[in-house]
Parts: C-alpha cells; structure tokens; sequence
C-alpha cells in the first residue's frame, strides 16, 4: 500500500506558504506525505527555524576566549577557570502565557531547564524578566498572577531558585504579554555533553513523560502566528507542566552523564520528536531509523503527525551506545522515569520514521533542521521617526520634586517587586548572596572564591524610541548591575521580542536591536553565547515595541566577601555621585511615562569610555562599599529613594537643577561610603550629600517623608496582587 | 441555598497529579486504572431560587472559580438536576 | 555518629543540609527512600522540597517508601529525628508528629526570612537554645499552615510539646508576624518523648553568615548533641 | 469500575482556599456565605463489583488518599448511593 500523498491544501493548514511547500517537494523529489509535510511545517516555522532573523543574527559577536559553547546549541557555555563552566540560556513564552499564564509560564520555566541539563550542566538559577499591559487593567493583573504563581509553582518544586526578574508595564503588551525565562546552569568541564548524534547502530531512547495531543501546533506555530487567531481556536493545545517529572529526569540525566552512559543527548521542546531527532541526527551529520510504536503514548488514537508533532513536556531523548542500555534503563527505573529505545542512529543523513509497520517519513534529517528557507525581508525605517526624534519631551519650567518623586515610586513598574519574587524559592542549594530586590543577583561557587551575578534587562519603552541606542543602553545597564555586586561583564544571552517580521519597519527594528546589541558588547569585550527570538507579537495588526531583553553572566573574582547592598545605609555615611555629568536625558525616561506622559524624542547613545569606566570602577568598590546602587529607571532620585527605603533611613542630597534627580543619562552609579572615604580621582564623581534624617531630601527641591515614600513603594505592585 | 460545583480537567490534557497518585496505588497494591483529579467547592449562595442559584454559580465559575481553559465544570444545587 | 539525610523522589535540600551538618563537624550521609535501613545511622533528618511532587497532598506518598520503616524504628528507639519544611510534612503524614500543614493563608508560597521564638527546650529541635531566643530563619513553602484538632492543640501547649513560634523581631507573637496563618502561630512541634522534632523555616540556610544569618545553627547544633546523647544513653 | 472519592476538610479546620475564594467571591459582588474547598479523585478499580470496589476505595482512602488527621471522605460507585 502507497502511504497517502498530502493535499496541497494541507500545508496551507499547517501554516505553510506554497513557496515553502514547492521547495520540500524539490527536496523529495515527490510529494511529501502528511507526517513529513507536519515535519517540516513545525521545524521550518519561525519559532524553530529563525528564518526572518538567521542572516542578521550572524553580526552578533560572539567569540572570546572563554566561551565554550557559543549559539547553535541548546545553551552558551562558558569558562569560570578552576574546572567550573557555566550554561546560560533565554527563551520566551509569550503567547502560551496569555493563552494560560499558569501553564503557559510554568512550561517556560521547564523547557528552558531542559536547554541546560542537556548540556551535562545543573541548573541552579532562573530569572524571569516580563511584560505585561497596565495592571488597572484586571485581565492583565490577572495574567501577571497567573504567569509569576505559574513560575513559582514550577520554578520551585523542580527545586531550581528563580533569582531575579524584571517587570515593564505598557500598553503595547496588554493582548501581547512577554514572559522571558533565562536560566543558567554549572557544570564540571569534564561533564559537557552536545547534542550531536555520532555512531551507527547507538540507540536513541526517550526519556520522561508520555505524549499526547500537547500543544500540537502549539508553541512553534503558537509562537509564529499572529495572535488574534490563535487564542480561542488552540486553547485544547494548551500543556501541563509537571515539574516532579522533571526534577527527576533532571537528576536521571545528571547521574547519566556522571557515569558516562550518553553519547548525546537532546531535550524535546517545540516541534518535539521531530525537532530532537532531526537536530541530533543532523549535527552528528547522522541519520536516524525511528518507530512511533515504541513511544509511550498517554492517548492511544494519535497519528504518526499527531505524535511527531507533541510536545508534551519532560522529555529528553538520549543516544546510548547499546552496550549501556540496561545501566540507563536500570538508573531511569530507580528515579521511576520511563525509558524507551525509540530508534537507531544510521549513515547516511536520513530520517526515517516508521509507524504501525509503515514507513510514514523518508527524510534527509538536515533538510528539517537546517533547509528551511532563510528570507531577506525587506525593510526600512519608519518615515515619522526623524520627525519624532525631534520632538523631544517637553520639560516644565520646574517641577514638585518630592510629588512627583512619589508617583514614581507608587508606579508598580518602579515600586517594591518583592510581591513577586517572595513567591520564588530563592535561596535554595545555599549559594543565594544577594538575593533579588538589590541590582544584580549574586551566587557563589562553592569551593571557590568566585561569584555569579546575573541581571536581566529590557526596555521596551525606550527602544520604542531608537531600537538601537535602546538594545544598547540595556547591555550597559545590565552590566553595571552585575558590577556593583563586584562582577566582571563576562557573557550575555539575549531574548529578541518583536512583532510581524512581515513589515518592513518591524524587520528595521530586529535589525538595529541587533547592531545595539552587538556595538554595547563589543565594547564591553563580551561574546554572545546564546539567545532567542520571538516575532510575530502583534494582535489586530498592531505590534509591541521592539523590546530586546538581555540576561548578563558576570564573575566576581574574588567575590566580595561583603558585597554591596541596599539596605546597609547608615546615618552619619556619605553619598557620592559617578560618572559622566548629569545632562538632560528625558526620552524614554520613567518622568516623561509617569509624571509627564509624553513618549517622544530620542535617548542619549551610551558613551562606551565612560560606561567602560564606571564599570570598572564599580567594580572596584564592591569590594569594600556598602552600598552601591546604579542609576536607572526614574533617575537619581529613585535611586535615592530605594536605598533611603530599604536601609529605612532618611538621606540628605544636594543638587542644581531638579533635572539632575529624574534624568537617566546611562553610566551613573550611586556610592554610600563611610563620611571619611575620598572616591576623588579615578573617574568623575563628586560628593552629593549625606545619609541620616527621616526624609528623603533634596534640599531646596524639597523632601519626602521616608514613611509615606517607603508606602507608596511598599505598595505600588502589592495593591495589585492581592 | 447550597451549591456544589465540581471542575475537573479537560479532557487529554495531561493530569500529573493523578498519575502519580495512580502510581503510588499501583505500589501499594490496588489494581487501579486512570486515575483523575477534580475539585469540588461548596458555596452557600444567597439566591431566590435553585435556578438563580445555578445562574450564579455557573456565572461565578466562568469568572473565578473555574479555568475555562483548561477545566471543565458542572454546578448542582441541592433540589436540581446536574447540568452544564 | 552518622546522620541519615533521606532522599524521596522531589527532595531537593538534601545536599544543603548535609553540607550545614558537616560544616558543624558532623557526619551526614544522603539515604535513597527506597532503602529499608539506614546504613547504620543514629539519626536521620527528612530534608525540604518537594517529595513525590507534594502531588496527592504534601508528604502523603512519601510515607510509604520503605525507608520510613526504618525512620519509624528509629523514633522508636529515642533516637533523633527531624523534619525540616517538607520533612516536616512527612513526619506528620507518618503520624511520627501531630497535626497536620495545610496551604499558606493567602495562597502563595511564601519566601522570605522570618522570626521564630524558641517556646520549648525539650526537645531535639532547641536542646541547646534558651526559652525566649529569637531566631530569624528563611521560610520557603506553600504549606507552612500548622493546624491540628482543638484537642491536640491543647495536648501540645499542656505537654510542652509546641517548640517554635512565629513572632516580630522582638519576639511578640502577632497576627502579622505570623506569615503563613499556623494555628497558634505554630512553626514548629515535637512528639512526646521530644525525640522526633519538626519545623517549617530552614535551619540549614541559616547558618552560614554569608548568606545573612547564622541563627539556624542552634537548630542543628541542638540535633547534634541529642544524637551524641541517645547514643550515650 | 469507576469509583469516585470526595474528600473535604473537617469542620472547624481551617480552609485558607475557602476562605480566600469566599473573600473574592464577594468582592465581586456574590452574595456568598461559607465557601469550602474539596477534592475529588476518580479512579477506574479492578474489581468484581460495586462492593468490592466500595471496599477497596474506602481501603486507599483510609491509607492514602486521605489524611485522617483532618479531612473526610465519602467514596461514590456508579451504581450505589454514597456511604461514608
Ligand atoms: N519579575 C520579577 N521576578 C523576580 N524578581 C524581580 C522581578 N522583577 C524585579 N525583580 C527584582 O527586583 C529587583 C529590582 O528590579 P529592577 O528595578 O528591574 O532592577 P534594575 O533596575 O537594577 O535592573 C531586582 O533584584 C530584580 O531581580
Ligand atoms: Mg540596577
């Protein structure tokens, strides 16, 4: 019997252009029967195939001596020296998280683990930067609660700390919510396992839960739709999380890996057994003889498409050498985690899947993971920017400096996050020294002087504005969160949200996210090991702001055995000021959102000397300041304000133009150092005042009482997560 | 006017807590098959009527109680029918 | 003197109590939950996390692992056992301890240090802190809500048996500084004979200063001595 | 054989879910009084009849499915009344 030729109209169904279906027909040489046509609808789809941003993805730099493992596999991997590598990586689930902000988060949270244990690494760490519409809104207060009780109902029982995140509130993400997760992993050298298939005759075993009918079309074509469409119509696609399983396939494959049972290992996310056969057959330059019979099936009517295309949860898929397989499946056994050998790895490059005694697919496997079509999308700049650039915010003549310095603080944006992240284990595996609510998050390595700090970043709003000066300011940014916590910029991973790749203007936007992206690193001297790219976030035509979120990596060697805090003010110390001079940088600021509701004109571009500088200098005095606090969103002021709360004393600042407390002129950084220290000399910088009172002061400007400052902060998120 | 409502997860999607609850009864012997987890809430609810009672409640699980997402659920009143 | 560190499927502060007990010179072991004995140890903690998922309910699946033979032997025989947060969960499943936890009363997982007053001394949970101290110690749990029959509770405060409190940082038990909503603002509890101990905060990350508090440390020094004692005995 | 179990706190333990979701049942304007949270399990038993699976529910309820310290359970077969 012939198996059954797909209808041209299937592919259309799948999401598939004709273009696109010509060229699989040219690769077969026939036509492609269904289960094939599935295959290469969800590897060849956006989310997998990156085949808007491929070619510009190529200008990130990406080489430095300490990289290991550079993009291309499932995480970066780096060098910390004595032994130790670490594995970073960042992906999104924007559109699963509103479609089911518990599930949708909590499946992030479990596939992006996956991308690190795969490596040979154990994750220790997540962040979780996101995005959501304004929360007076209660359909985005409820998305927010789902998405952070989603993350803390799997980031917590699979036992990995979520460390940190961020939280941006706009407009553009009401129907488009963001919900980024980067983790990272540490691993010994000798434990770096690839996922590259090698060796005729080894045996392909899948590891974990069963599959059923979950997210079929799910996340790759989820994630490559526009969404308007996708919302009612894919709600049955919707996974479960289950982070028991995973914590178990977790501690399975580590103990594989340790005893040295895996050739090879993929873990199955998007487009499932097709994407993890395919890619590990492919980077092994190997084939691979699979059967969907052998696969534990959780409902038993699936077809051969159904069953390539799941993607069910927790599911890893190794290569064994035969030789090993009673010792893998004695050890999956002991952790009650199933095992089956599903396939063969063979010469030749092909794929071939057989189901009920039939061949369903004959492919070449590079084909799916490495033949989609690459498009050069047009694109240009939009035609109003200039114009827009122009139009800068409007600055009053002067401002209610202590009112206007409490808006700021009660915008849930700026406000306490600690709503969120108490929800988040954070101190598991005693390796948490600054835990969240400072800047940069620190974890040591134990057995080692060293340290970790990570900080994610984005900013939609600003690089609304100017995408490249935007995607720049976030690296400079995230890298003096890591400094003041004593770390070195050492390697980035970053997340690309945008929306329909289709206009010209988004694909201009991707590209100079890019070119920021790639300019601030290359200054900085730090690679990009890693990253993802989300596109088509748009509802009813209308785009998010291009908002590139980077999560940094920065070792602190030696870390500081004291490292600098918020809360360590104390009355009687000095507050100094460094950095370049104050300027006017009101564009895309928290003042221009907040207190004057203008979006307009153009952000300052980051000055590399000066953000190499203070960066450095930065992490100079985390050795011995106690308190050391970069100036960010809602400006020095803000700044002020978050250490005069969180130490709960008042401090005293003196400044010229009320200007000088809201702007965000990028490379500040605040310093609280005992009165008799001299920061005079390495950098500018100046002494600005004092600490001790009960307000937070701005002298002529005016003050706030520290305790209707501290509840305003205190409550600006809690009001909305109650 | 008490009210039950049940909610149970739609069908195929995956129900981790009932298979390793399923499990863990298989280990201690019982012959047990699937098994599912559901939730039931019991309201006391200030309403006319068993029909307004139902049309309350099934109002409350669309909004609240329930995921229309993932879940299923079924109201029953004390005097009535199951319906859904 | 060796302490047993079990191992359910789900735990995960396995390796951070083993390394707290070692830094305090004691000798820890980690015991998988399918063993039946406990390779000779004197005393055995059942660390955080989240057994078997806390599917079913917290801690109910776990207690049938063949290794709670072997821990329900040891309480037996006087010798000293403890239960920290998930752990905890277990003994009370298991009916080694009173009472039941149930979900945080505002139905979040609650993640932040908190402060205990030391009720009790006489038990292996405080053995060698002072009646009144207060110890500030990282809580990390969903089901940190300690309740028990009306009955039981009054058996507890009657037999001395209730250990921990919630209380602010001075050391008063109120409302608020009872984060979780325990009945009795209970953190933790131990059985008669003072032998078997449970609590919901971590000790174990409490008790090295560069992590912010060194205040668990009487907990595990307290657990400590008892397993020197009982083996005296 | 399909059996269902129901389990409910005890009277007078406390109920955090029903309490919470009472508050935010109200909140929304629904004239609530008590609110309580329970649990159903479904599970397919191999057994040679109603009693039998009867038996065997009540047996993994007794053991496992539900802590005697502080909930009830009432066990339901397709073709039987409830019994607790
Ligand atoms: N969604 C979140 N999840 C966890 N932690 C968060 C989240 N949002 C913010 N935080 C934490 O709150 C602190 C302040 O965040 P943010 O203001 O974004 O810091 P910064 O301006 O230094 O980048 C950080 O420690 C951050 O990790
Ligand atoms: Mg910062």
């Amino acid at each position: 019997m012939t198996p059954p030729v797909a209808t041209e109209s299937l592919h259309r169904s799948l999401g598939m252009i004709d273009d696109e279906y010509h060229a699989v027909v040219t690769i077969l040489g026939r036509e492609p029967r269904p289960a094939e046509l599935a295959m290469y609808s969800v590897m060849w789809s956006e989310h997998c195939s990156y085949k808007s941003s491929r070619a510009w993805l190529a200008r990130f730099p990406t080489e430095a001596p300490w990289v290991v493992v550079g993009p291309g596999e499932n995480a970066g991997v780096v060098d910390l020296g004595d032994g130790w590598l670490a594995a970073l990586r960042i992906e999104s689930h924007n559109h699963p998280s509103f479609v089911e902000p518990y599930q949708g988060a909590a499946t992030g949270v479990g596939g992006i683990l996956r991308d690190i244990f795969t490596m040979g690494a154990r994750p220790v760490a997540v962040w979780d930067p996101l995005r959501f519409g304004p929360l007076d809104d209660s359909h985005n207060r409820y998305l927010l609660d789902g998405v952070v009780r989603g993350i803390a109902g799997y980031g917590n029982a699979v036992g990995v700390p979520t460390l940190g995140g961020e939280i941006e509130l706009d407009d553009c993400y009401t129907a488009n919510p963001l919900v980024n997760v980067m983790a990272l992993g540490l691993l010994r050298r000798q434990q770096l396992v690839l996922s590259a298939a090698s060796g005729a005759g080894n045996l392909a075993v899948l590891l974990g839960a069963s599959t059923g009918r979950d997210g079929i079309g799910g996340a790759s074509i989820l994630a490559s739709a526009g969404f308007d469409e996708a919302s009612g119509a894919k709600r049955p696609s919707v996974q479960i999380g289950d982070p028991f399983e995973e914590k178990k396939l977790i501690e399975v494959c580590l103990e594989l890996y340790r005893q040295g049972l895996v050739v090879a290992i993929q873990d199955l996310g998007a487009a499932g057994i097709s994407c993890a056969t395919a890619e590990s057959a492919a980077r092994g330059g190997m084939g691979m003889d699979v059967d969907l019979d052998a696969i534990h099936l959780r409902e038993m009517d699936m077809t051969a498409a159904e069953i390539l295309m799941s993607e069910s949860q927790e599911r890893m898929l190794a290569v064994v050498r035969p030789d090993d397989l009673d010792r893998v499946v004695a050890l999956a056994e002991r952790w009650e985690i199933a095992a089956s050998v599903i396939g063969k790895v063979t010469e030749g490059g092909t794929l071939r899947v057989h189901h009920h005694g039939e061949v369903v697919a004959e492919v070449p496997a590079a084909s799916l993971a490495e033949g989609a079509p690459r498009y050069l999308r047009p694109y240009h700049q939009p035609d109003d920017l200039e114009a827009a650039w122009a139009d800068g915010p409007v600055l009053p003549a002067s401002v209610d400096v202590p009112s206007s310095l409490l808006r700021l603080l009660a915008d849930p944006a700026i406000g306490d996050t600690s709503p969120i992240y108490r929800q988040y284990d954070h101190q598991l595996f005693l390796g948490t020294v600054v835990e969240p609510g400072h800047d940069g998050s620190l974890l040591r390595i134990k057995g080692t002087g060293k340290g970790l700090a990570v900080s994610t970043d984005g900013d939609g709003a600003r690089c609304a504005l100017d995408p490249q000066r935007g995607a720049a300011r976030i690296v400079w940014e995230a890298a003096l969160n890591v400094a003041v916590v004593g770390a070195r910029p050492y390697a980035l991973v970053d997340n690309l949200n945008l929306g329909n790749p289709e206009k010209p203007e988004v694909m201009w936007q991707l590209i100079e996210v890019i070119e920021g992206l790639s300019v601030a690193c290359e200054a900085l001297g730090i690679p990009v090991v890693g990253g993802n790219v989300s596109l088509y976030n748009e509802t009813a035509g209308v785009d998010i702001h291009p908002t590139p979120v980077v999560g940094m990596l920065g070792l602190a060697d030696p870390m500081p055995a004291r490292p600098p805090r918020l809360d360590r003010a104390e009355a009687g110390m000095a507050v100094w000021l460094l950095g370049p001079d104050d300027g006017d940088d009101f564009a895309g600021s928290a003042f221009a959102r907040v207190v004057l509701d203008q979006r307009r004109g153009r952000p300052a571009a980051p000055d590399p000397a000066a953000g190499r500088a203070v960066v450095a200098r930065a992490i100079e005095l985390a050795g011995w300041c106690p308190v050391l606090h970069d100036v960010s969103r809602g400006g020095l002021a803000v700044a002020m304000a978050e250490i005069a709360i969180r130490s709960q004393v008042g401090v005293v600042v003196e400044v010229d133009h009320w200007q000088d407390l809201f702007t965000e002129s990028p490379h500040r950084l605040v310093a609280v150092v005992p009165s008799d220290a001299d920061l005079d000399g390495a950098m500018p910088g100046r002494r600005i005042g004092t600490v001790g009172g009960d307000a937070i002061d701005f002298g002529r400007h005016g003050a706030l009482d520290l305790p209707k400052a501290t509840a305003a902060w205190a409550a600006a998120l809690a009001r909305h997560l109650a | 006017m008490r009210v039950v409502v049940s909610i149970t997860r739609k069908d195929g999607l995956s129900d981790p807590e009932g298979a390793t609850t399923a499990k863990a009864l298989r280990q201690l012997g019982y012959p047990v098959g699937e098994v599912h987890f559901g939730r039931t809430i019991t309201l006391e609810v200030d309403a006319a009527d068993a029909a307004a009672a139902r049309a309350a409640a099934t109002d409350m699980c669309t909004r609240l109680l329930a995921n229309p997402v993932i879940e299923d659920f079924t109201v029953f009143v004390s005097e009535g029918e199951a319906v859904r | 003197m060796k302490v047993a560190v079990v191992v359910f499927p789900g735990t995960n502060c396995e390796q951070d109590v083993v390394h707290a007990l070692r830094a305090l010179g004691g000798t820890a072991e980690l015991v998988w939950h399918g063993d039946a004995d406990l390779a000779g140890a004197d005393g055995v903690v059942l660390p955080g996390g989240f057994a078997h998922g806390d599917y079913l309910r917290t801690g109910a699946i776990a207690r049938f692992s063949p290794v709670m033979t072997a821990v329900d032997r040891l309480a037996a025989a006087g010798r000293p056992v403890l239960g920290i947060c998930n752990g905890f969960q277990v003994l009370c499943e298991a009916g080694l301890l009173p009472g039941a936890l149930v979900a945080n009363r505002d139905l979040r997982f609650i993640c932040r240090p908190v402060h205990v007053r030391v009720e009790s001394t006489a038990s292996i949970l405080t053995a060698a802190a002072t009646v009144g101290d207060v110890l500030r110690l990282p809580l990390n749990s969903y089901e940190g809500n300690y309740t028990a029959s009306a009955a039981m509770l009054g058996e507890l405060a009657a037999t001395d048996r209730v250990v921990l409190r919630y209380c602010d940082p001075c050391g008063a038990v109120t409302e608020e500084a009872n984060v979780n909503g325990s009945l009795d603002a209970i953190a933790g509890v131990a059985n008669a004979a003072g032998n078997v101990a449970g609590l919901m905060p971590h000790p174990e990350r409490a008790s090295d200063e560069i992590l912010g508090s060194t205040d668990g440390v009487v907990v595990l020094e307290s657990f400590l001595i008892a397993l020197r004692l009982a083996a005296v005995r």
